[in-house]
């Protein structure tokens, strides 16, 4: 069966339509949310500090620093509690959670993804600011994992984020995160871990899989 | 000189002419209006020769014999006076009534000139037999001339009429007839001559004759027959009825109280019952002229009452009697024949009024001239009154006057709210009738030129001088010029005022300068703003003026009238700008009453002191040695309620939060300061008195209650400007605090918290108010995100509500210092601490002012609001740079305030070292913490600035919102209800109790008069019962 | 007022110590809080990681000026008081610039940076930073009820209202300290900087849980990194504040130290033992029993 | 117990009767045309206590002529002044009561109802 | 149970009934009277709490089967009541007069198979789906298979490996 227009569904959200309004003065005037609420600037590439020996020292204390986002996105955040209890005590590692992207570095995407988170995991993960690492759980987020052929479930995740380290598992126990986290630090340490750069210059790309499959896109192309 | 007999002679003949006129009624009414011209030309001509020369009273004697043989008639400056005012309101009266009189033809007409002529005869006779006769041909009359206006109403009421004052004279004629049988004369003279209250049987004579005359002059109870006249004759009559019928009687009452001078005592019982009781149910009137009714007879108790106080008031009776009589006669007429040109059933339809406003001008004119307002007559009458009274020690009379009249402020303003302020436009148009209308203005500039003659007459006025009035009137006449011209001319006549005043007072009086400064540079400032507005704002300029004159000849009195007179012409001038704004009709009745309560109250406590120093000079407060507290508490009251403190403050929300954008800082940062004025006059005086100290101590308590409360509940408001309003009330709880403190550091910080307030609130209350202007709406959680939009108006609040809060380095911070060490200094710990909290509460509100209006979500609405207007940004600025000024550098403020305050308490003085202040405990530097922190801010900035400069900058809706977006800012900005927490936890403290008290005192007091007015049935024959009754229960109360 | 180099280089010295000390101090809270919970916990040095790091992120957005400004007036809050408060008595290196105001001064400095870092915060449109700030408005306005109480104790005892006055009154020996002379001031006093130090069961300004932490949940990177030196800053002068007024100040820089720390770690101890509290039940603790304590005190030398 | 018996007394004491009489009907009856009548009879006593007053026994009425000199006139007549006042009062009684009749009649004209309790419309 | 049956069995034209358990029963009526039966079940038998409405594609009979399931909590009873609609004009009476959270489980057969409740309130909104813009998804004739591999990028697979024969070999090579 397909889909005639009478069922075919609004995507607009009615709050970001364009309206009209009136002003304490009288005079009438149009707002359109998309342009008038959000910015809607492109990110930029952050290079690295141009005298290496301080880059590798802001990489040391990055690596020895990582702030979690608390953003559970699928049934492996279930893992993630554990590592705080004092049976892995992450915090000895210099990793904590953190309740607000805008103080985060390290977004743990747990397992699955539907569309629909998809769309939210996006806007934190852009709200996050530069250097930020990406650190993918699970199968699910590898290939799909047993959701390989739902309708609504990606498949890779580093279609749409650029993802620094994978840790593989249905669901990896939290002894495997705390190995990815030790990658991540070497990554780090290294100066790979430039996510953050490479989602910029990859912009056009990113954000083309990622309109391929979220088809109610009603946010600006970068949310700051 | 044409004989005062020619008066009836013509009148008489004039009257017996017309039937020979056949039916030409306008040759008729011609005839009658010249006979009524002539009339007064005869009045006229005595009064100048008795006032020109101290001649003996003309003796008239008809018939040629002397008296007891004959009937004699007196024409002496009294009775000049009298017959003038009856023929003008009687010529007046008739020109009013032209189109009614020509259209009920000569027969009226006859009518109308035997009742004004029997009103002459009975002022000028002085025989008491010739009194019924013309007293009796008066009231026929009038039952004629009621039913002029026939209609289903006045037929019965005319009725009733006939049938009171027919048995009412029954009992005059009876007593004459005894009279004559005891005495063997008829004359009056020779009848007091007689003393027949010591004959047996001769007192019940006079008894009679005397209480006929009282029971003409309509007292409470027994009047039910007059209200229905007056409520259902034409306006026209009942003005004459209320006007010179009511006022020849007293006059006849008067003439009477010698025959029967133990009347006297019981006199003033009855006509303050009378008055007190009228008024009392005057409250619960919708129909004008039965309201008017009330308000006539109310008048006419309290004159009856001061007829028979005559012994207690000596030199000053004459003076007492004639200006409130002559402010009851022209104003009550005056409001009848506004009554008649409206013709309205209901007093809420009066905003008619409006569409002619000369019109709501003389009503103005003439409530404010009942009450006793200044420059109108009765003001010095009361005030006069009061004092004597006082001087007598007849607190009682003087309680009861006072609440009388306030009660009868409360109807009178309340009617005057509805005039200014209620819808019109439903109301139909009206004609405004040249012979209607010329009356009713002739009384009313007879009123106010009467006022200016009384005002002559008054010692201890001599001071004020009467420019600034005359000023006002110019401005008033060219009210239809466009607003700058008005604003520019208001802004220099301050301003010429200022440089007139303010130099010689800086070298003279340190105090009197610096509230002079604040009511006149503020003043200045505050109308800068008034640029902004568009149109001619009608009305607004000479409003603001008086009550800038007012705050003048506060500051410039120094006697106790010149301080009453500028405090209430004060009191006026506010009460009409708070009535400007839109809402503000209950909140500026509320106002009023308050302000009319504290009036009084000032008034009894300067009756007080001059019953002891009989000095009327500001000074004398400090002579006084009996009655002390008493006097004290009154005086503070009066004060109080200008600085709102706790019990009083109920007014003031809503009166600041509805006024205009530039009058709530004239009526919040100047206005106030007025009370603070009062109270540290009151306490320079008074302050050396031991038995103040445990008043001062309760005092104190009260002003830190009153900062609690004030700041808890402005934490509460969403309307922008009643939070200001509740912090206003606040403010004024420290000053009265620190004023209570009664020590060195006390009272600089009271000097140094009026100045700061006055410069935080004004910069608050404008911008507030240009933002409002703006945005079009007072709730703050409609505002929201307006820092981009309106930089300037944000800066200005920050720096007011930093000032304000008292964080350094700026200004406010000088007065918490020197409230701790005042504070610790006087051993007021408790009173202090709960200062402290509630200034802490300050920040409560102070940060959802900030932030609800300038920061948080932009509004869709307001998505292109611009920033305030620059008239408004021209005095905001002008102001913060003050405040700038005092931060940096304290000292040039508190050292010569320092030295002010050590005339009166020399211990505890600051000690100065340059910028550094050092008290017995601590000490502060404003202007190295000042430097410092200016230093240090800077240093950080920059800091920040190198490291993030390239930070992104970013839209409202980019924030962090649990990965989704917001999306609407009306929905995303959190401001309703800000600390519902803290309401939950502390929101008992500001329960409205005290609301609730007053809500409930006037709730019984308006059961009372509606319970009490139902003993006026409606029932004729009921009434007749009452005059009975009344006449039979005084007798028992006199013999 | 005249400058005076040497005592500015003292006073940014101090400031260093301060600010390492206070860093320091929180490690060792931290790793204290991890103990009770049986955690190893943080390293000792995480804090000046977490500096490093949020110093270095490459990028910033800001929301207004006011929201730039915010930190800025939040840590001249925390260095002004540092700046107004004398720290070592002994001598006149250490005293800062507490020649300028006494104590109401720092008393109504702390709402500098209160005042700043609510008006940037409400600038970042967030509704939590609101609802964070107006719990925490709330808070203090009881909390320093008990305080003032016990500094006008203070006051009337000493007679003065200069800290470094009451601290040097509090010389000459252990029992010499308000914490014996004035036992109720003291009781009432620690009792508010419980609130004042914002730990459990007052950390209902932050509450991670519920509002993410409050009123900077906008702030980040070099934003973060100046609150975080700020807090540093703070918790050392508060600590120092109560240190001066109720437990004789400091002689030397390791009776500070100490002093601080247990003070800081009474607030600590407390918050690990109790639940957070609601609103309301925050803000009417500080009207029961601290407020009879300082009534008490108050009395006792009125 | 003769002075009680003296025509004087008998006719201020039947005045002062009709005044009563008059005041009690004034005050009672509901017919308007009945308080009317009562304010009447009040009107007619009081003039009889008027002239009961003037009575002076034995003596002529106040006219100078050959009966009753000059000087002896103050003994001889009886005081004139009460009757001259009576001779106005009742000519004011009946002014008064014509006007009252007058309302009365406008009023019955405007309601048909002569019964005073239909006539409070105007009230408190 | 089954005496309430056999009392509804007057008024009603039921089928197909199945005696699931003691206290269930599933009862067939045809699309029309669904309504008029579950208003008589909750106005006089008391099945006042609605538990579920659910769906089975039935492709082969080409109709949709809708499940009210109804609850009676004073008699501890549950009753299914089933009826088939067309699956080419998939449109039913909506119940939210009924129980008003009916309206969510409609708007979420709106969306997942695509049955129309006219009247309801909010069918057409978004349920679980954001922006889906295909055939509805639970529509069997939907290849959700094909549909992933062409939309989520499906990462190649090097070896794929029967689980049965690798273990196999890799346990028991010997066999």
């Amino acid at each position: 069966m397909m889909v005639d227009d009478k069922n075919k569904k609004k995507f607009d959200n009615p709050h970001y339509a364009k309206r009209e309004v009136i002003g304490p003065d009288g005079k009438s005037f149009i707002v359109d949310p998309m342009n008038d609420y959000f910015c809607d600037a492109r990110p930029k590439v952050h290079e690295p500090n141009i005298i290496p020996a301080v880059e590798k020292f802001l990489n040391w204390a990055r690596s020895k620093s990582l702030w979690v986002l608390g953003f559970g996105t699928g049934c492996g955040s279930i893992e993630i509690p554990p590592l705080i209890t004092p049976r892995f005590d992450v915090f000895r590692f210099g990793i904590q959670m953190r309740p607000t992207p805008r103080q985060s570095n390290v977004f743990i995407i747990s397992g699955y993804l539907s569309v629909k988170t998809l769309k939210r995991v996006i806007r934190s993960y852009e709200q996050m600011q530069n250097p930020k690492y990406v650190l993918a759980l699970g199968s699910c987020t590898v290939n799909g994992g047993m959701y390989y052929d739902s309708y609504n479930t990606i498949n890779r995740l580093d279609y749409y984020l650029p993802v620094d380290v994978y840790i593989a598992g249905c669901m990896p126990r939290p002894e495997a995160i705390i190995a990815g986290f030790n990658k991540l630090k070497e990554l780090i340490r290294e100066g790979k871990g430039e996510g953050a750069n490479l989602y910029a210059k990859n912009f056009d790309w990113y954000k083309a899989n990622q309109k391929k499959i979220i088809k109610d896109w009603n946010m600006p192309d970068y949310n700051w | 000189m044409v004989n005062p007999i020619h008066i009836v002679s013509i009148a008489l003949g004039v009257a017996f002419a017309l039937g020979f006129l056949g039916k030409r009624d306008k040759l008729s009414l011609g005839l009658v209006l010249s006979t009524l011209a002539g009339m007064v030309a005869i009045s006229a001509g005595w009064f100048i020769h008795f006032l020109n020369s101290s001649v003996e009273p003309l003796q008239i004697f008809t018939g040629g014999f002397k008296p007891p043989f004959a009937i004699n008639l007196q024409m002496g400056l009294a009775e000049a006076t009298f017959t003038l005012l009856i023929n003008v309101a009687g010529f007046l009266g008739a020109i009013y009534l032209t189109k009614e009189l020509l259209k009920t033809g000569k027969n009226m007409m006859l009518i109308f000139l035997v009742f004004i002529l029997g009103l002459n005869v009975m002022v000028m006779t002085r025989d008491l037999f010739n009194l019924f006769v013309f007293s009796e041909i008066q009231s026929i009359a009038l039952a004629g001339l009621i039913i002029l206006d026939p209609n289903r109403k006045s037929i019965p009421s005319g009725f009733k009429y006939v049938i009171a004052t027919g048995l009412i004279s029954s009992f005059l004629l009876l007593g004459t007839v005894f009279a004559y049988y005891f005495s063997g004369t008829l004359n009056i003279d020779f009848i007091s001559q007689a003393s027949l209250q010591y004959v047996k049987g001769g007192a019940v004579a006079v008894f009679m004759v005397i209480l006929a005359v009282i029971l003409e002059l309509k007292p409470f109870p027994a009047n039910g027959w007059a209200l229905d006249v007056y409520e259902s004759a034409h306006p026209g009559i009942g003005a004459l009825v209320s006007g010179i019928a009511g006022t020849t009687s007293l006059f006849v009452l008067y003439k009477l109280i010698p025959v029967a001078p133990f009347i006297s005592d019981i006199l003033i019982t009855l006509g303050l019952v009378s008055f007190v009781a009228s008024n009392l149910l005057g409250l619960s009137q919708t129909n004008p002229n039965r309201l008017l009714g009330y308000s006539s007879i109310g008048q006419l108790g309290l004159l009856s009452a001061t007829i028979g106080m005559q012994q207690l008031l000596g030199d000053k009776f004459i003076f007492i009697a004639l200006t409130i009589l002559i402010s009851h006669f022209f104003a009550k007429a005056g409001l009848f024949w506004l009554s008649g040109i409206i013709n309205r059933d209901d007093i809420k339809d009066w905003a008619m009024l409006r569409k002619k406003p000369i019109l709501l001008v003389l009503f103005g004119v003439f409530i404010f001239s009942l009450i006793g307002f200044p420059p109108l007559p009765s003001f010095f009458g009361k005030w006069s009154l009061i004092m004597e009274l006082s001087a007598g020690n007849q607190y009682m009379l003087v309680t009861s006057i006072l609440i009388g009249s306030f009660i009868e402020g409360i109807y009178l303003f309340r009617w005057l709210g509805y005039a200014i302020k209620l819808d019109f436009s439903d109301l139909p148009e009206f004609k405004l009738n040249i012979s209607k209308f010329l009356p009713t203005l002739t009384w009313g500039i007879l009123l106010i030129a009467t006022g200016v003659v009384a005002s002559a007459e008054m010692e201890g006025l001599s001071g004020l001088s009467y420019w600034p009035l005359i000023f006002i009137a110019f401005i008033y006449l060219i009210d239809e010029l466009p607003i700058y011209i008005k604003n520019t001319l208001s802004i220099a006549g301050l301003a010429f005022y200022s440089w007139l005043t303010l130099p010689e007072l800086y070298y003279t009086d340190m105090l009197r300068f610096i509230f002079m400064g604040i009511f006149l540079i503020g003043g200045i400032l505050t109308l800068i703003a008034g640029y902004a507005y568009k149109g001619k704002r009608r009305g607004f300029y000479p409003v603001a003026l008086i009550m800038y004159a007012g705050l003048a000849y506060i500051i410039q009195a120094s006697t106790t009238l010149e301080f009453f007179f500028g405090w209430e012409l004060m009191t006026a001038g506010s009460y009409f700008l708070i009535i400007r704004g839109k809402k503000s009709i209950n909140h500026a009745l509320s106002y009023m009453l308050f302000s009319i309560g504290g009036a009084y109250a000032i008034l009894a406590g300067f009756g007080i002191t001059f019953a002891e120093t009989q000095s009327m000079l500001i000074a004398s407060l400090s002579q006084l040695s009996n009655m002390v507290p008493l006097v004290f508490i009154l005086l503070a009251i009066g004060f109080m309620t200008k600085t709102a403190s706790l019990g009083l403050h109920i007014w003031l929300p809503g009166a600041h939060a509805e006024a205009e954008s530039d009058v709530s800082p004239m009526v919040s940062a100047i206005l106030l300061k007025a009370g603070v004025f009062g109270l540290l006059l009151l306490m320079i005086a008074m302050g050396n008195n031991p038995q103040i100290a445990t008043i001062a101590y309760y005092l104190g308590w009260l002003g830190a209650l009153t900062a609690l409360v004030g700041n808890m509940a402005a934490a509460f408001q969403e309307d922008a400007k009643r939070l200001l309003a509740y912090s206003s009330i606040a403010q004024l709880g420290y000053i009265l605090f620190a004023l209570a403190m009664m020590s060195h550091l006390g009272w600089l910080t009271a000097m140094y918290y009026s100045i700061n307030h006055f410069l935080y609130k004004a910069i608050l209350f404008l911008t507030i108010g240009a933002v409002v202007l703006k945005v079009g709406t007072h709730s703050m959680y409609k505002m929201g995100g307006l820092i981009k939009n309106m930089p300037l108006a944000f800066i200005a609040v920050l720096i007011g509500i930093i000032a304000l809060s008292g964080v350094p380095p700026l200004s406010g911070f000088g007065g918490k210092w020197l409230f701790y060490n005042a504070v610790i200094d006087k051993h007021w710990y408790f009173q202090g601490i709960i200062v402290f909290f509630s200034g802490i509460v300050a920040f409560l509100y102070l940060y959802k002012l900030i932030y609800s209006i300038f920061l948080g979500q932009l509004k869709d609405n307001l998505r292109h609001v611009t920033d305030i207007s620059l008239w408004f940004a021209i005095p905001i600025y002008i102001l913060i740079i003050g405040i700038m000024i005092i931060s940096a550098k304290p000292e040039w403020l508190l050292q010569p305030l320092g030295k002010m305050i050590s005339q009166w308490y020399p211990n505890g003085a600051l000690a100065w070292n340059g910028g550094l202040a050092t008290s017995t405990y601590g000490y502060w530097n404003g202007n190295g913490v000042m430097i410092t922190i200016g230093i240090m801010f800077t240093t950080i900035l920059i800091w920040l600035i190198v490291l993030s400069r390239k930070a992104q900058k970013v839209k409202q809706f980019n924030i962090v919102y649990a990965a989704e977006a917001p999306q609407r800012p009306e929905t995303t900005h959190q401001s309703y209800n800000m600390y519902a927490g803290y309401n939950k936890a502390l929101g008992w403290i500001v329960a409205p109790k005290i609301t609730e008290f007053w809500n409930m005192m006037s709730d019984w007091i308006l059961s009372l008069a509606h319970f009490t007015r139902l003993i006026y049935n409606g029932n004729g024959q009921r009434y007749l019962i009452y005059i009975l009754g009344y006449f039979v229960i005084i007798y028992f109360l006199v013999f | 007022m005249d400058f005076d180099i040497k005592r500015l280089g003292f006073t940014l010295l101090g400031l260093l110590i301060v600010l390492n000390w206070g860093l320091l101090m929180n490690a060792f809270m931290r790793k204290i809080g991890a103990r009770v919970a049986r955690r190893i916990g943080i390293p000792w040095h995480q804090p000046w990681i977490d500096l490093f790091k949020n110093y270095s992120i490459r990028s910033q957005i800001t929301h207004g000026l006011m929201f730039y400004l915010g930190p800025i007036f939040r840590l001249s809050g925390g260095v002004g008081i540092f700046l107004f408060m004398p720290m070592i008595i002994t001598g006149d290196h250490w005293l800062n610039y507490s020649f300028q105001g006494d104590l109401v001064l720092i008393m109504y400095f702390q709402f500098f940076g209160m005042l700043g870092m609510a008006l940037g915060a409400g600038e970042g449109g967030h509704p939590y930073s609101a609802i964070g700030i107006s719990r925490g408005l709330s808070q203090f306005t009881t909390i320093e009820v008990p305080l003032t109480l016990a500094i006008i104790s203070l006051a009337i005892q000493y007679d003065t209202l200069s800290l470094a006055d009451i601290v040097r009154a509090q010389q000459g020996g252990f029992m010499h300290w308000s914490m014996w002379t004035n036992p109720f001031a003291t009781a009432a006093g620690m009792l508010a900087a419980l609130g004042t130090l914002g730990h459990s069961p007052f950390n209902l300004v932050m509450a991670p849980n519920e509002i993410p932490i409050g009123p900077p949940t906008e702030y980040h990177s070099t934003f973060l990194g100046v609150l975080q030196s700020n807090g540093a800053i703070l918790h050392v002068v508060e600590a120092a504040l109560f240190m001066n007024l109720f437990f004789g100040g400091a002689t030397n820089w390791i009776e500070f130290i100490v002093k601080t720390f247990l003070i800081y770690f009474w607030s600590v101890f407390v918050g690990m033992v109790f639940p957070r509290f609601r609103i309301e039940q925050s803000v009417t603790w500080f009207l029961k029993v601290p407020l009879v304590l300082g009534v008490i005190a108050v009395v006792m030398f009125m | 117990m003769t002075q009680y018996l003296s025509v004087e007394f008998i006719a201020m004491l039947t005045g002062f009767l009709l005044m009563v009489i008059g005041v009690w009907g004034i005050i009672s009856q509901k017919n308007l045309l009945k308080i009317v009548i009562g304010f009447s009879l009040f009107d007619t006593g009081l003039n009889i206590v008027i002239v009961s007053l003037s009575y002076v026994k034995n003596s002529t009425a106040p006219i100078l002529d050959k009966a009753v000199e000059v000087s002896d006139a103050a003994s001889k007549i009886a005081d004139p002044v009460p009757q001259a006042l009576v001779l106005t009062s009742i000519v004011i009684g009946l002014g008064v009561t014509a006007l009252m009749l007058a309302y009365v009649m406008r009023m019955f004209r405007e309601k048909k109802s002569l019964e005073i309790n239909s006539y409070n419309e105007l009230k408190w | 149970m089954k005496s309430l049956i056999d009392k509804l069995g007057k008024t009603f034209d039921i089928k197909d009934i199945v005696y699931q358990r003691p206290n269930l029963a599933f009862v067939t009526v045809s699309k029309e009277h669904v309504l008029n039966l579950i208003t008589n079940l909750l106005d006089y038998e008391g099945f006042s709490h609605f538990v579920l409405l659910s769906c089975v594609d039935w492709i082969e009979d080409n109709a949709f089967q809708l499940t009210y399931f109804l609850n009676n909590p004073t008699l501890k009873i549950d009753i299914a009541v089933r009826c088939f609609i067309d699956r080419n004009n998939p449109t039913m009476t909506s119940a939210h007069h009924l129980w008003k959270q009916i309206a969510t489980y409609q708007r979420e057969l709106k969306e997942m198979y695509g049955i129309d409740f006219p009247g309801s309130p909010g069918v057409d909104e978004n349920f679980v789906l954001e922006g889906w813009d295909n055939i509805p998804p639970m529509r069997r004739e939907f290849d959700t298979k094909k549909y992933a591999e062409e939309t989520f990028f499906p990462r190649p697979r090097n070896k794929t490996n029967d689980p049965k024969e690798y273990m196999k070999s890799k346990m028991y090579p010997n066999d």
